[in-house]
Formats: C-alpha cells, structure tokens, sequence
C-alpha cells in the first residue's frame, strides 16, 4: 500500500507537522528534565531550565579580605580586585553591583554606590534613615528631595556617609567605609553566567555503592518476571480463545475483573504465604508475584489478540492433525509476535520501574536492592529535594527500558497475517 | 550463588519448566489417561477434549487463584469488620464511607479519571499510531511518545513539577503567563479543573501503551479493504474514521479498558502531585490513606473500585461474545 | 480406506438459520463425490462438518461404521483445501507443504520428496522458499492444494480447489487430481466445485444440493443425461438446459407435446393416457439443438438476439431481454446467424419432460 | 574500614562502652534493623552500629526507607519484621504496639530513661503505650530528637536592613509587618511534601499552640480530650494563619505555601536578592541547605519566641525516633542496651546534625556550635512538648491533619477544616 | 467516456523482482479488454497498477491523453473488484455496497435504489443485512462485484470477478455484465479472468500475457482462429491445442506435412519452397479432430487411454502419461473409444502450423 499512486503531499506535510506538534508536547516536559538532571540544585530553583541553554545574570556575594585595609583620613579603605581568589564568578565581567543583598546590582560598575544615613520628615517628626545612592565614581552624590516613602529629605542635619563601594568592570573595587573595617565586608556584584552544566549528577547516581549490584538485581528481578508470566498467560489466552469447554466467558470475565485488583490488598497475605512455606524473601518471591499480578493482563491482552487469528488456519492446522499444543506453538505462537511483543515491553517496564513488589517481596539489605529502591531509599532519601539527582535517576533508569523498546519495536510488524486468506 | 546466575537458571527452569508442563501433561492426557486408540475412542477422545483447556489454564488458575483470589476474598471479608477486625459490622464500613464528603469527592473524581484519562490516551494513541504509521521518522516519533511510558511514576510527576510549578523560573506554564505579564497561577490549586492537569499527566504517560498497542492493530487491517476504500473515493479521514476504527474496534475496547484499570490503580501521580489536597483525590489515593491504619475502610474502597469497573467488565464480555460468533 | 455415511445430517446457525436439512448420503471408500449447488447452498458448510470443523447440529456422521459426530478433526484422518486457502502467512510455501507432514514425524527425506513431487506438479518450483504474501491468488491456492496433496489422508476434502487457476493448470491439475485418484483408488475425496467440466470429468458420483437438501445424487451422465428435476436439469450442464411449455398431445413410448409458442416436439420419454393434455415443461440442452427447416417438428423458433462465438461452437441467444433466454449451441462459428429466425428441433432422447418440476421419467 | 574515632581517644564517653563490650558477646548473631534513615543519616548510623558490633560481635544490618511508615506495617504483618524498627513518629509505635507487633523493652528502662534523659519522664511517657492486652508497657526508648521551633534567618541579611532578631512573638509579628512595609518579603513557608504534604503546618500550629495555650490544654489536644474543633485549637490555627494567609507575609503568596516543597523552601533565604528573611523549621533542614550556605554568616536561627504578654514561658517543640523491639533476640536487647551507652548518642553528635535527650552525653562532643546551641535551648526550655501530630494516630496525625492544613491555607475557614478533622477523628472510635 | 493508453509500463517489486516490462497498450473507450495468462504472470499487478494501487515503476499510464502515473486512485474514476473481495468486514452487505455512494454524498433514495438494483441483480436481497463473514464465499464474491456496480465510473477493473460463483449464476452474471457494458457502451471495462468462456464470449478484445510481457492482443476469435504463437494457441482454447511434429514435404498455397509419428497433415497455411524439409509442430484444437479411417490421410493415430464424458462432448487422451496428452473432443458420449486405438485427421483451414514457437501465418 505503499505504493500507491499520487498520494497527497499536502497531506503528508500536515502529517508531518501534526506529529511534530505532538512529540514536541510530549517531548518538552521530559527535555526540562533531562536538563535538569545535568544541572545543581540550586540553578534548577533558580533560573528555568529553558534558560540553562543562555547566559544569565547572577547575583554573588562576594566578601573580600579585610586585611589589606588602609586607614585614609577618617576613613578606612579597602581595595583590590574582585575576581581574585573567587572562583565561579561568572564571566568575569561585572555588570552591576551593590551593597545590600537586596539590590546586588544597583550601581553600574564604574560608578560608586554609597549609603548615607539621612534625616527625613516623617510625620511630622523627624526621623533618620538610611539612604544609597549611586553616582559617577568621580562625582558627587547628590540627594534627592524625598526618599522612596516619599518623606521629605531634610539638608540639615546633613546626611553622613557611611559606606561606598565603586566597582570597575574588571573587578577592581575601591570600598570605602567610615568605620574600621575589622570584618571581611559582603558586596554584591552581578555577572553573566555561562551556561553551566554538570555530570554530577550522573556521577552520584552511577558511581554510589552498589548501583551495580542494583542494576543487576533489577534485571534479575525483570527478565524472568517478563518472560514466565508471558509463557504462563499464553497459554491461557490460547484455551480462552480458541477452545471450547464450559465456563469459558466466565473465565474470561474474571480475568477481566481481576485486572482491577488493587496490588495493596495482596501484599501482606501473600508475603505471609511465602514466609509460612519457606519461600521468604528471595527473588523466588519476587518473580512468583510479578508473574502472579502480570498475569490478569497479560492474558487480557493475549487472548484478545488471539481471538483476532483468522480462524480458518487454526482449523486448517487442526485438520492437518496438529494437536493443541502444536497448534499453539507452531501457528499462534508466532502470529502473536505483535502482541507478545507488546506485551513483554510493558510487563518489562512494570517490573522495572516497579518498587513496591520489590520492597515487599525482597529482603531489605543493600545487597537485594533493586535500582528504584536503591534510588528512592538511598540516593534521595535524604536528598529529597534535590531535583538534579532524582531528574538523573530518572534518566538512568529510563535507558534500559528504553532498549528494550527499540530492539522488540521491529517484531510489532506490518501484515504478519498478509497472504493467508482469499 | 549470584541472584544474577539464579537469574539464569530460573529463566530456563521456567521457560522450560512450563514447556514441559504443557508438553508432557498433553503428552500424558493422550497417551495414557485417555488413549485414542482403545474401543471407547470416541469418548475418550471427546473427554481428553474436555479436560485439555484445563491443562492450558491450570499455571494460570494457580497464578490467579493463589495471587489475585484468595487475597480478593480475604479482603472481602475484612472489609466486613471494624477497624480493628475484631467486630463484624456488616456494610457498616461502606455505608459510612458514602456518607462522608471526602469519599463522595474522590467517588466523583474517580469518575472523572474513568472517563476523561482512557479515553484521551486511547484517541491520541490512535491518533498517533495513525500518522505515524507512513512517516518515515515514524519510529523515531513513536519511540519519544513512547518514552513516557518508560519513566516511573515518580520520575513524571517530578517531570510535570516542571510544567505546573507556580514559581515562573521553574514552571514552564508560568513562565510563559510571566512572559505575557501575567500574574502566576497554581494549575493544581483550581479547582475542579486541576484533576484535569493531574489527569493529564496519566494521559501524557499512556498514550505511548494506546499507541504501541493500536499501531499493532492498524497493521494488521487487510490492506484491501483500505485500497477498496481508496478507490471508492474515501479520503483519508473517511478511511480512517469509516474503515480502519471500526475494524480495530476490538483492540479499542482493550486498551479503553486496560487504561481504564489502569486509572483505577495509579495513586501515586496525585500523591506525588498535590497529595490528595484541593480535592483532587481518587478513590486508589483515597484508599491509600487508609490502607494499614484502617484496613476495613480500605478494603471497602478496593471493594468499590472493583464496583466501578463493573461496566468496563460487562462490555468485554459482551464484545468477547461477539467475537466468538 | 474409509466408507462415509451421511444420517440425517443438518446444521443450524445461531439456533435460528436453517443451512441443511436431513442429508443422508452414503459414500464407498475410493468414490470421488463431487458437491454441487447454487452458491450459498451450504457446500461448504457440509465438508466442514464432514472435517469436524463445525459442530453437526442433527443427525450422525459415521466413517468406517463408527460415529464420528464428537471426533476431533485431526483424528479423522482427513486432509482439506480450504475455500479460502488458510495458509500459515508466517510460513515460507515449502513449510505450508510440509506443516502437516512433520507433525506427524515424518523423516525429512520422506518430507522432502512429497514436497517437491508436489511442487513440481503444481509448478510452485521457484516460489517454495517465498511467504504467501508474496504469491499471486493462483500461486497462493496451487499451495493450499500442494498441502493436502503432499499428505496421505483416508479422505480428501476440496473446497473449489481450482477456483483460481488459469485454464491449463486448472486442466493440468484436474488430471492430476484425477491420477491422484487413480493412484490411490482406496482414498475417498470430497470435492465441491462450480466448473462443471470439473464435476463432470472427475466424480464418480455428483450430489447436487439446493433447497437445504440433496436435490439429486449420480453419475455425472446420468444427472446430465436423466436429471429428475428440473433443477437439477437446468443446474448441470451450461449454458443451462432450456424449458419451453407445451402441451402433451399424443402419449406412448414416445410422447409428441405441442409448444405453447407452437411448433411440436417429440421426446423418448414414455407416457401414458392419463398424461394426455398434461401442462408440461419440454427440456432440451441448448447443445441439443439443431436447426430444421420443417413448418411443424419444430421444437422452438425464435430469432437470434446475440450470438457469442466461442471458437469451437457459438451460442445462440434468443429473447435475450427474457430473464432465462432461449440458448443454442451449434459447433463452428456462425456469427452470421445473427439477427435471423431459425427453427429448431431435437431427438427424441435429448427431449426432456417436466411436469411440477419434476421430470416425468421419474415420477 | 576504620571506626570514625578510635575506642578510647577523644572526649568520648568510653567507660561504659568498655563494660558493655565486656558483657557482651553475641558473634555470630545478626540483628536487623529497620528505620526511616536513608542516604547520608543511613551512612552516619551505620557508623555508630559499627562499634555495636566492634564490642559484641553481632552483625547489624541497618536498611532505611523513605516508606517506612508502609513497610513496617507490611512486613509485621506479615512475619517478616525486623528484630528492631526506628519509629519517626510515636503514633505509629503506638498503633503496632497495640497491635502486638511490639515487644515491651525489658524491665528497669523505664526507670532509667526516667533518670538518665532530660526531662526524663516526658520521654519515658512517650514511649509508654498501650499493648495489645490494654496494659501499658514502655515500648520505645528515644534516640535523636529533633528541635522544631526555630526559625532561620540570614544575619547578614538582617544587617543590611538593620532588623533585629525578636525575643517576642508580639515583635516577632512587628518585625513581619515591618518587613513587609519595607518591600521584602518575610517569610518563607513550604508545605509540599509529596505524600506528606501538609505536614510543615501541623509544626507551625503545634507552635502557636504552646505559645497561645497552657501545656496542658496541648496535652488535652493531642489526646482529643478537648476537640479539635476547639476555640483554643482554632486559635492556634488562625495564628498560622496570621503568617501564611498574607501574600505579602510570604514568598510566593498564600497560594505558593500550599504547593511549594519543604526542601525549596528555605532555598529563599540564600537567593540574591532573597525572596524572603525568614523560615521557621526544625534542626534537620540545614541538609537542605545549598552548598554556599554558611552557618553564622549567610544562615543562622533563632528561637521561635512566645507571646511575651501570656506568660507561657519559654515553650518548645520537639520530636525524635524511638527505636522498638519488633522481633526479639538477644541482640536486640543488647542494642537497646548499647542506646543507654552515652557513647552512642555522641558518635553520632560528632557526625553532626544530631541532638539527643541524653544527659551523660558530653557536649563537646557536638560537632557544631549550632548543635550545642540548639541543645541549649532544650536545655532551656519551661516547657518541652512532643510534636503533637506525631502523637496522634497516624490517620489524623499524619493524613487529616495534613490536609486540613493545606485546606486551610487554601482558604478555608479554620474552623471548618478543625470540624472536618474531628469528625475524622470521631469515626476511628 | 475514457481511453487508456499504456506505454512501455513496466512493474518492478523491491528493485529486483520483475513483474512486468514493456506493456503497450491502447484501450479505446467503450472496450472491454480482458487480461487472460498463466496464474502469476502479473495480471492483477497490472490491473492494480491501472488502478493506482500499485506505483509504475516504468513507463506511463495516460488516461484520456492525461498522464495519471502520478494521480491518486480515487481520482482516476474506477471502480474495482478484488481477486481478495476486499470486503469491509464491520459492515453489513447493504452498507458495503452503498459505502462508495455515501461517500459521494448521493441522495439516500438514489443509494437505496442503486443498492437494490445491484441486490436484485445479483440475487443477493436476503443478505443485505448480513455481515460478510455470515456469507458463503460465492455470495462475498457477488458482493464485491454489486459494489462496483452501483457505482457508475469511467474505467471498470474486475479481477477473477466469477471465479467462486456457480455455474448458473456466472453465466447469469456474465450476461449481466455483458449487458451493463452494452447498457454504458462508453464505459471502459478491463477484466482479468481464467475462464475461457468469459475471456471469449465477453472481450472485445483479449490481451494475454506471459513471460513479463504481452503475447497477443486481439479480438476472441482472432485468437482463437490465429494465434501467433505456440502460447497462445495452448492458452486458448481448453483444452489445449495439441502440438504434434513433423516435417514441411510440399509448400504453396496448401502445406502438406509429414507426421514425425507417421500420417500426414495438410494446412490452409500457406508457404514458401524455401519451407521445405522445415520441421514443424502442426497444432490442432481437440474440437477439430474428426476420426478417419484413411491409411496414410491422419494427422494422429494412437490409443484412447482415458475418456472424459462431459454430456455433450467426450475428451480422449492420448498418451495420459505424457506430460501434455494428446487430446481429441469428439461431440456426444463415447465412453466405448477406451482402449481402442483410433487416427484422427482436421480440416486443413483449422491446422495451424509452428515453427521456432511461432506461428508460420505470421513470420
Ligand atoms: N510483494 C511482492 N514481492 C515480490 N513478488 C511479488 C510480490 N507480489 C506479487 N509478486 C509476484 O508478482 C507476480 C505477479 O503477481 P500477480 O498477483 O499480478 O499475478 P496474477 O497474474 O494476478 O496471478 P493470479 O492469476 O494467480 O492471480 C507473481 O509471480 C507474484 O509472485
Ligand atoms: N455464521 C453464519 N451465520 C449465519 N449464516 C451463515 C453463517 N455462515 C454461513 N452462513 C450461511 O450458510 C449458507 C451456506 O454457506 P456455505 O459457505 O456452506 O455455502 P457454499 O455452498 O459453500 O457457497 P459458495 O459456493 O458460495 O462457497 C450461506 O447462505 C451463508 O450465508
Ligand atoms: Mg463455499
Ligand atoms: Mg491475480
């Protein structure tokens, strides 16, 4: 069909776009994270990961030595650069700077910033208050008529200075300040950070005790837990659809119902079963309650697919005197590739991402940890907050399933019943 | 001995384990139990008949019996007593439950989700499974819608905090409301509507199930039948609405209706996302709340879970009847 | 190797929807039975009750004396061509041939050997290592006949096995089948087919079904030659046998009837007084016919509306806007008849009776 | 792997640590133990369960989960516990106690938390529950207590803008509007906590509830012996209202409390500008902290002051995790034992981020001057009460209660969302 | 309403697999062409391609002087039959036949009579609210076939559309169609087929095909009366032509050949001295043998080893065993010839003469 004649490009464009319109819906939540996994905590709360890509200006807290401090007059003066003994500072050139942290970038550099305390008129009293002001590092402050409350700004008494700060774009600063500078001062420049990533994350996650050992024990645990239940509901899904006996639909409808079964319920029961006949907990168990909880719908899904089968080469293989179990294997079987296939994707990622069957059903030592309780309990345990690491996690964890995917994509082939029947 | 070699030796002792079940009991149904060959052919023959789906679904049954039953009659019966267990108390666990607003809410929610999440995913996957079925990136787009399902439910919702979070450096909506000038707002604190953003995030994750799982369908369509269609002059939506879905009807009802369960398990998205809070709970987050505190509630709620997907079960049986004439 | 005997077998779908009705057919080991009916009659239907393929919801189906009602269809020992082929699509051509073989543990050389013997007188040489789809709809039946054949069956079921081939491989295979026959003249075969040729050169006996029942069993000459029905008269043998009403004037062991549309026809048929005056249905085969000049023993006179030269003969078509048309076939090409008025006639022994559909040889 | 301080060096308690090594030998015998600890907690606790093992020979085998609330209840019930769990919440103890899960610790320990812990008896009374039988028994002993009411605070910050930190609620409340006059925002409040959320409030309202009430009258709360529905109770509520239903109070606005994570939330304090001056959580929330912050400097705490003019004294709020025998052996006794040791609690002070009730324990042992200062100030305390919601069942203390808050601050009257939580409470009886 | 000229079209499958190469052809409009070949020779490929199902991979496709290579189905006003019927399966009949006009957006009256008309036609009323698997597979068929009926296009394609219909009713159908095509004389039809009497009685013209490309195009009889090759000369006609060889003894307007197995032969076609001594396959249809008694005057002697009754007529083989038997059809029954040994000569006008596999007339 791929041939036919003339097929519309218009159509195939608007095709075209829709999907991508689609994948972009779909695809931009998980872009922020995967952004976000190679960046810090702090820059994920801080600036949008849809920024990550740019430089940003930040703000810093820079407090420069105080021992060079010179006395100059009744002043004291500390000058130097910046830049010097700090590291990560940006691009190393200023574009603001200030000396309170709530206006880091008030002043442009080359100018000075200084704060004075001013009296003002407030009510009808007078009151004093601080005042900053930026200026020309050569020039003169020179003091608007009412602060920013509006009070009127008195000239007498004069407001006394009490500290400035000027900042070259280099980094040079001159702080000024009317008493000792004893203490190291805080100063506030802002500067444009470069994008700025990290495989941090990745390194925490990949190289933390016995993530190996994880990742081996979730494919221990995934692999036999996709492939029995698989084997099992096959089976299954071939007597319910293609057998006669009686009681047929009511089997099918409790199979139907029992795909509802909240896992919850089950837990405890049947983790006390395993521990009555000595099963415990082992990978035995795990795999016998992913297979017993697959089950439902894996033969949902099976007999459904199966029922689809033309039914003329069942009978033809019935006629040609293969019994049940030979028809099964030899024609069912491979005609449900699309379905086992499909099948086999989902049931892996469920065991995969699966944590609370694994908890439940493994024992709790480090040695049994599967990657998402390895995850969960130990790597954000006590860093739940931390976005980056858990974005990484997400990440790691996806990779597999993710391979699998693509390698059993190719078996959800086109006309796998093309050519059998007029 | 490595739980990775134990691995290994279980794969084979199950997969080989289970093919020698079915080989062998067939194998001994008709050889010895019931041979073909003795003067009572026919009957023996029409009794191994009989008895033969029985072999095929005896693994299952256990399976299912053991796993699925036993703890659903068990839990029957508890949802019967008190908190404690220690009091049979009838109904009283299911009757006090609908007569408190935080049940009715989740009941009401719950509803919501049934309705909204499988049928979003079932026709976006359709949708999806659909466009890209000629394209030639097509398996590189089903593989990005796909890739949600991959990531666990806790990854998602951390994904989705990107999405939703009110502060505009971090939520994507946000920023661009910020961008417009416009105040942030909370998706997940409006009410009503924000089960809809929680929803959608289900909605998100299974569309690549619903999508996998029809591409499969549509594949398998007779290719006549669409070249009949051609010919007769339909276009491509009329080929699509009028002959492809009807043929795949079957295969619909089966992922409306695994995604259906589906909606009827997952608490962990709402827990994830607002806990439960804003009214936005579901009767499995609901559930939750008092599972292992008060185990006759909890159970009770199962017990109206598996109420609510009554009708889902009714309409398969009915569609599996008709697909057996 | 295997007697079929047929009691009261019906089938009903869905409880409501009456396909057939009390068939009882006997079939000898080493008969080649050939079902024949209009289209939807439930041809079908019976072989696959015959396979076990759909349940018999009346009666009993005995093979070798024993009921076989409840057997499964792979303990029937029967091999069958299905109408709608059912190869296996996942299978190259060379497995569909030898599926049922290595089920039954057959040595690969002795699978090997029926394969290609089967291959080779299908033609299906070059196509063993293809998968269905990539057949032609010939290519993908002459498959579904190589699996029966390559098997060794008690009996052979065909479901209009050659519906789909040219005509020399549908010649070809006929004679194979026919050999096959031959070869093993203890196997029993079932055949359904619409090509009458077929039917006629390969049954040992035709069962004509219409109505939900056997409309009539026989050899192949003796359904053309005394059909008791007029359906079945009309049905076997095409173009089919025309009926022309007259009225029966003079009885004895010839009988003379005045056409309706005038004319007299003459027939072999023996009568008696009492028929005398009887409305009755004169069948001749259009093949029959033969062109007269007489102003009277004329059987029909009409003029040719169409004529259709098929080489060797050329039919006749006469009040062809009629919904059955007068029909005659005279050997050569006669295009120039076209258009004309001719008389024809008959012998006596190819002149049927009808009366109530029912031929008057056989009331 | 070498022990982190060798036996016998440093200002260690050692000397009963020798004569419990003496008394104990139990080679070979492993002792599993179950708790809420994960991630860098696990590692430190590890540490002090490696000189458990150095004196006695026993193999412990600590495994923390993040749903240890969940899984110990599974694993009870199912007969797979652990010989010990690490309870973070003594309502849950409580509730498996009377379950029977619990096995009583044995005789005397009683007396001797009584005696050996600050405030002995408080801690002995919150380890005493119910058993299965009705008859009360001491189940838990405690072991790290967290110190709640605590506000965080940038001093530099407060510099710049010339605040001083308050020594009453009533300036405490001044200082907020003042803030809020001068264009800042005060407050940092984040309630989300996935599963959880919520819980940040129930500290906030256990506060308010000891600076507005009587101890007692908490007492009674906790206990449901006056209602939630409670003036008193609905007054404490609406006093965390007072703070976190005022968009200019907090950062964000109201409708970001609900939402934002308790482990962002303190991220406000660090940002330039900062979002906001303060935040009120307990001990534990420096390992939220980003790497820049720097105690004294950038970050620092204060007491969360009470009203001056009620005269309650200097309340404070606390919790902390109790260990509890899930499934007897002789290692789980000798590791209750071990907790008695004030070694114990000092190897893990030394490890930071630590407090303990324990009296023998030397202070100088604490890693951080923060730590001693925060133990200070449960020295100091008038009153001392456990975090109430812990205290509840956990139904109510932590799910009602959780999302009653999150209702509330989402705009519901208190005492609506009080109602609602009692009529919760009333249905468990 | 539309003519089609095929120019050098060529189909080749994956870049490899060549189905067909070289086709030219010109339909005029108001032909019915029929593609007739050996099952697999491409006629379905071709039809498809026509249909623009199936991208041509070389060449160009012109319908009324406009090249449609590139033009969607649906807009080249065809209507097409299935050799796989190409039901839609979730319909029911009614709804299949009447999809195409829906889709048009026809009025529900001119739906509903149009649907009727064809139902009635093709006998198929009581089924038109069945769903197609409740069909037997004859009454499938039919549907396929009302489905492009109702329709009224430019081009008709139909693939096999008689191949599962019996006897009666093909012939009823086959007339049917005959009349739809005289009913729209400017209706183009193209009908591939395996039935010789369909092919014969229904083409204007008939286009064989083999070995990748066109054999022969002509109309039926010129076919049947002058193949140009020894291909289609087996291919028309059935059963086949028989090919006997010998050797040219004396040329002119009349050839006599001298028979390798003994007897001679005599042709209307005419040669030249220079065939002399030429060694020949003399080709005689079964249907043109007659029985001689002449000692020297026979084209063929040889031993009756099977005899095929068909009612009208009687085939004798020759030589069963050989590959391709010698065949003779003598009208009436002749089951007595069996065993007996007989020599049979032809009128020299209906002795076709082959040299190199072709056709001596046309050298
Ligand atoms: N997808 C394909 N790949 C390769 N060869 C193919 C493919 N499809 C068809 N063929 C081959 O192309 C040839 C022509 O097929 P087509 O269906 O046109 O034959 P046909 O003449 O219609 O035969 P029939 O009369 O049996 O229907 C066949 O030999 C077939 O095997
Ligand atoms: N599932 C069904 N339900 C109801 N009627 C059915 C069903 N299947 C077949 N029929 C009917 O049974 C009758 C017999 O069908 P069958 O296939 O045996 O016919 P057939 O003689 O083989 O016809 P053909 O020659 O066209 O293949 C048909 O009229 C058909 O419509
Ligand atoms: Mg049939
Ligand atoms: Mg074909």
């Amino acid at each position: 069909m791929d041939n036919i004649a003339g097929q519309k490009s218009g159509l195939s464009i608007v095709t075209n776009i829709s999907v991508i319109a689609l994948v972009l819906i779909w695809l931009v939540p998980t872009l922020g994270l995967l952004v976000s996994s190679f960046r810090e905590r702090a820059q994920i709360s801080e600036t949008g990961w849809w920024r990550a890509m740019f430089p940003v200006e930040q703000a810093y807290r820079i407090s420069p030595a105080a021992d060079g401090a010179v006395q100059e007059g009744d002043l004291w003066v500390l000058s130097g650069n910046l830049f010097e003994n700090e590291e990560g500072l940006g691009s190393g050139t200023v574009s603001g700077f200030g000396i309170t942290s709530r206006a880091p970038g008030a002043a442009q550099p080359g100018q000075t910033y200084a704060r004075y305390e001013v009296f003002v008129m407030e009510d009808g009293e007078q009151d004093d208050t601080n005042l900053e002001i930026a200026y020309p590092a050569d020039g003169e402050p020179e003091f608007p008529a009412a602060d920013e409350d509006g009070n009127e700004i008195l000239t007498d008494p004069p407001p006394t200075f009490e500290r400035s700060l000027t900042v070259q774009e280099n980094g040079d600063f001159r702080y000024v300040d009317a008493d000792e500078i004893d203490r190291a001062p805080s100063v506030y420049i802002t500067a444009n950070t470069p994008p700025e990533f990290t495989l941090d994350n990745y390194e925490t996650i990949l190289t933390s005790d016995n993530m190996d050992r994880a990742f081996i024990n979730t494919l221990t645990v995934a692999i036999p837990a996709t492939i029995i239940p698989i084997l099992v509901a096959a089976f299954a899904a071939y007597a319910l659809a293609w057998m006669n006996f009686s009681g047929r639909g009511l089997l099918i409808a409790c199979v139907v119902g029992l795909l509802v079964v909240p896992l919850q319920i089950a837990l405890v029961p049947l983790l006390t079963l395993h521990n009555q006949i000595g099963i415990g907990q082992s990978f035995l168990g795990v795999w016998l309650a992913h297979t017993a909880f697959g089950m439902p719908l894996a033969i949902y899904l099976l007999r459904n697919y199966m029922v689809g089968l033309p039914r003329d080469i069942i009978e033809c293989a019935k006629v040609d005197g293969a019994t049940d179990f030979q028809i099964f294997t030899r024609i069912v079987l491979p005609l449900s590739f699309p379905a086992l296939a499909s099948f086999s994707i989902f049931q892996f990622l469920w065991t995969w991402n699966d944590l609370l069957v694994a908890k439940v059903f493994l024992p709790s030592n480090s040695e049994s940890w599967v990657m998402t309780v390895k995850i969960a309990d130990d790597l954000l345990g006590s860093r739940g907050g931390d976005w980056g690491i858990l974005a990484a996690a997400a990440f790691v964890s996806i990779a597999v399933p993710l391979l699998v995917f693509f390698s059993m994509q190719r078996f959800l082939v086109r006309g796998l019943l093309a050519g059998s029947v007029k | 001995m490595s739980p990775a070699l134990q691995g290994i030796i279980t794969i084979i002792i199950g997969v080989g384990g289970c093919a020698a079940y079915f080989y062998a009991s067939n194998y001994v149904l008709d050889k010895f139990v019931f041979p073909a060959r003795t003067d009572d052919h026919g009957r023996n023959i029409s009794r191994a008949t009989m008895i033969r789906p029985w072999l095929f679904l005896a693994p299952a049954i256990f399976f299912l019996s053991l796993y699925l039953v036993y703890p659903v009659v068990g839990s029957f019966v508890r949802s019967l007593y008190n908190r404690s267990g220690d009091t049979f108390i009838g109904l009283g666990n299911y009757t006090q439950m609908f007569s408190e607003e935080g049940f009715r809410i989740a009941f009401f929610n719950n509803i919501l989700w049934v309705i909204f999440v499988p049928a979003a995913a079932t026709f976006l996957g359709l949708l999806v499974a659909q466009l890209t079925d000629r394209l030639k990136w097509g398996n590189l787009a089903k593989s990005l819608i796909f890739m949600p399902m991959a990531i666990s439910f806790v990854g998602a919702s951390l994904i989705w905090k990107f999405v939703y979070a009110n502060n505009p450096e971090i939520g994507i909506i946000n920023a661009v409301r910020d961008y417009f000038g416009m105040n942030p707002i909370d998706v997940l604190q409006i009410p009503f509507w924000n089960n809809f953003f929680i929803m959608f995030i289900l909605v998100w994750i299974q569309t690549g199930f619903a999508m996998v799982i029809l591409s499969a369908a549509l594949r398998g369509i007779p290719e006549e039948t669409v070249e009949a269609a051609i010919i007769d002059g339909a276009n491509p939506f009329q080929i699509f609405f009028k002959i492809k879905v009807p043929q795949i009807m079957g295969t619909i009802v089966v992922v409306w209706t695994t995604i259906t369960i589906l909606v009827l398990k997952v608490f962990d998205i709402v827990y994830a996302m607002t806990g439960g809070n804003f009214d936005t709970e579901i009767l499995p987050s609901y559930m939750m709340d008092y599972m292992f505190r008060d185990d006759g509630r909890a159970t009770a709620v199962a017990f109206v879970i598996m109420v609510v997907v009554t009708p889902v079960m009714v309409w398969n049986i009915v569609q599996a009847r008709k697909e057996m004439n | 190797m295997a007697n079929l005997k047929l009691t009261g077998v019906a089938k009903t779908y869905g409880g409501t929807v009456d396909v057939l009705k009390d068939i009882n057919l006997d079939i000898k080991q080493g008969e080649l039975i050939v079902f024949v009916g209009p289209s939807g009659c439930g041809k079908s239907t019976l072989l696959r009750m015959i396979a076990g393929l759909e349940k018999i919801t009346g009666g009993t189906l005995e093979i070798d004396g024993q009921m076989v009602n409840d057997v499964p269809p792979a303990q029937r020992g029967i091999a069958m061509v299905f109408q709608s082929y059912a190869l296996y699509p996942h299978m190259t051509v060379r497995d569909n041939m030898s599926f049922a073989l290595k089920i039954a543990k057959k040595s690969p050389d002795e699978i090997n050997a029926a394969v290609e013997k089967a291959a080779k007188m299908l033609q299906l040489g070059p196509y063993l290592d293809r998968l269905p789809k990539a057949l032609s709809g010939g290519q993908r039946q002459r498959v579904a006949i190589g699996r029966s054949i390559v098997r060794d069956p008690k009996v052979y079921l065909f479901d209009e096995p050659l519906s789909n081939l040219d005509a020399a491989l549908r010649v070809a295979t006929r004679i194979e089948i026919a050999q096959l026959k031959e070869s093993m003249p203890d196997s029993t075969m079932i055949y359904v087919t619409h090509d009458q040729v077929e039917a006629m050169t390969l049954a040992t006996r035709i069962v004509v079904l219409a109505n939900k029942g056997i409309a009539q069993v026989g050899t192949p000459l003796e359904l053309y030659q005394t059909p008791n029905s007029e359906f079945v008269a009309q049905f076997i043998g095409s173009p089919a046998m025309n009926l022309l009403p007259g009225e029966i004037v003079e009885t004895g062991a010839q009988t003379r009837i005045r056409m309706d549309a005038g004319g007299t026809a003459v027939s072999a048929v023996p009568t008696t007084d009492a028929d005398r005056g009887l409305k009755v249905n004169v069948g001749v085969r259009p093949e029959d016919f033969v062109g007269t000049d007489s102003a009277t023993d004329y059987i029909y006179e009409g003029k040719v509306d169409i004529t259709e030269a098929l080489g060797e003969v050329t039919l006749l078509y006469f009040e062809a806007q009629r919904e059955d048309p007068v029909i005659g076939k005279l050997p050569g090409v006669h295009a120039d008849l076209r258009g004309r008025t001719v008389k024809m006639t008959a012998d006596p022994e190819k002149v049927h009776l009808f009366h109530d559909k029912r031929s008057l040889r056989y009331r | 792997q070498d022990l982190i301080v060798p036996v016998g060096e440093g200002a260690f308690t050692w000397d009963s640590y020798e004569a419990f090594a003496e008394e104990y030998d139990l080679t070979g015998q492993r002792l599993e133990i179950t708790g809420p600890w994960t991630g860098d907690e696990k590692a430190k606790v590890d540490e002090v369960f490696r000189y458990f093992e150095e004196a006695t020979g026993a193999d412990v085998n600590y495994s923390g989960s993040d749903s240890f609330e969940q899984d110990i209840v599974i694993s009870a019930r199912s007969g797979s516990a652990p010989n010990l769990a690490v309870f973070p919440q003594p309502g849950l103890a409580a509730d498996m106690a009377r379950q029977g899960y619990l096995t009583p610790l044995p005789e005397g320990t009683g007396e001797w938390v009584a005696e050996n812990f600050a405030a002995g008896d408080s801690w002995v009374d919150l380890g005493t529950y119910a058993g299965p039988d009705g008859e009360e028994h001491l189940y838990g002993i405690f072991y790290r207590v967290d110190l709640k009411s605590l506000v965080w605070y940038s001093p530099i910050a407060f510099d710049e803008a010339g605040y001083d930190v308050p020594e009453t609620l009533e300036a405490l409340k001044e200082l907020t509007e003042d803030m809020a006059d001068d264009g800042v925002t005060p407050w940092c409040i984040g309630l989300g906590s996935g599963a959880a959320t919520g819980w940040p409030a129930t500290d906030w309202v256990e506060d308010m509830m000891l600076r507005t009430q009587p101890p007692e009258v908490y007492d009674q709360w906790v206990t449901n012996e006056i209602p939630f529905d409670d003036p008193a109770v609905v007054g404490a509520i609406e006093e965390f209202g007072w703070f976190a239903r005022n968009d200019d109070f907090v950062s964000g606005g109201s409708e970001a409390v609900a939402t934002t994570d308790f482990r962002d939330s303190p991220g406000g304090l660090f940002a330039l500008p900062p979002e906001c001056m303060m935040h009120r959580q307990a001990s534990f929330i420096p390992a939220f902290f980003p790497d820049n912050a720097e105690m004294g400097e950038n970050i620092d705490f204060f007491y969360f002051p009470a009203y001056e003019e009620k005269d309650l004294g200097k309340p404070v709020l606390g919790a902390g995790t109790v260990f509890g025998i899930t499934n007897p052996s002789d290692a789980a006794s000798a590791m209750i034992e071990f907790l008695k040791l004030p070694v114990a609690h000092e190897l893990w002070a030394t490890q930071g981020a630590f407090l303990s009730a324990h009296a023998g324990l030397n202070p100088e042992t604490y890693q951080t001057d923060t730590q001693r200062a925060q133990s200070e100030i449960i020295q100091d305390a008038t009153t001392f009460r456990f975090d109430g919601s812990d205290l509840m069942p956990s139904e109510i203390g932590a799910g009602a209660f959780w999302s009653g808050m999150i209702d509330y601050v989402g705009g519901t009257d208190a005492e609506a969302v009080a109602a609602g939580i009692q009529s919760r409470w009333d249905g468990m009886k």
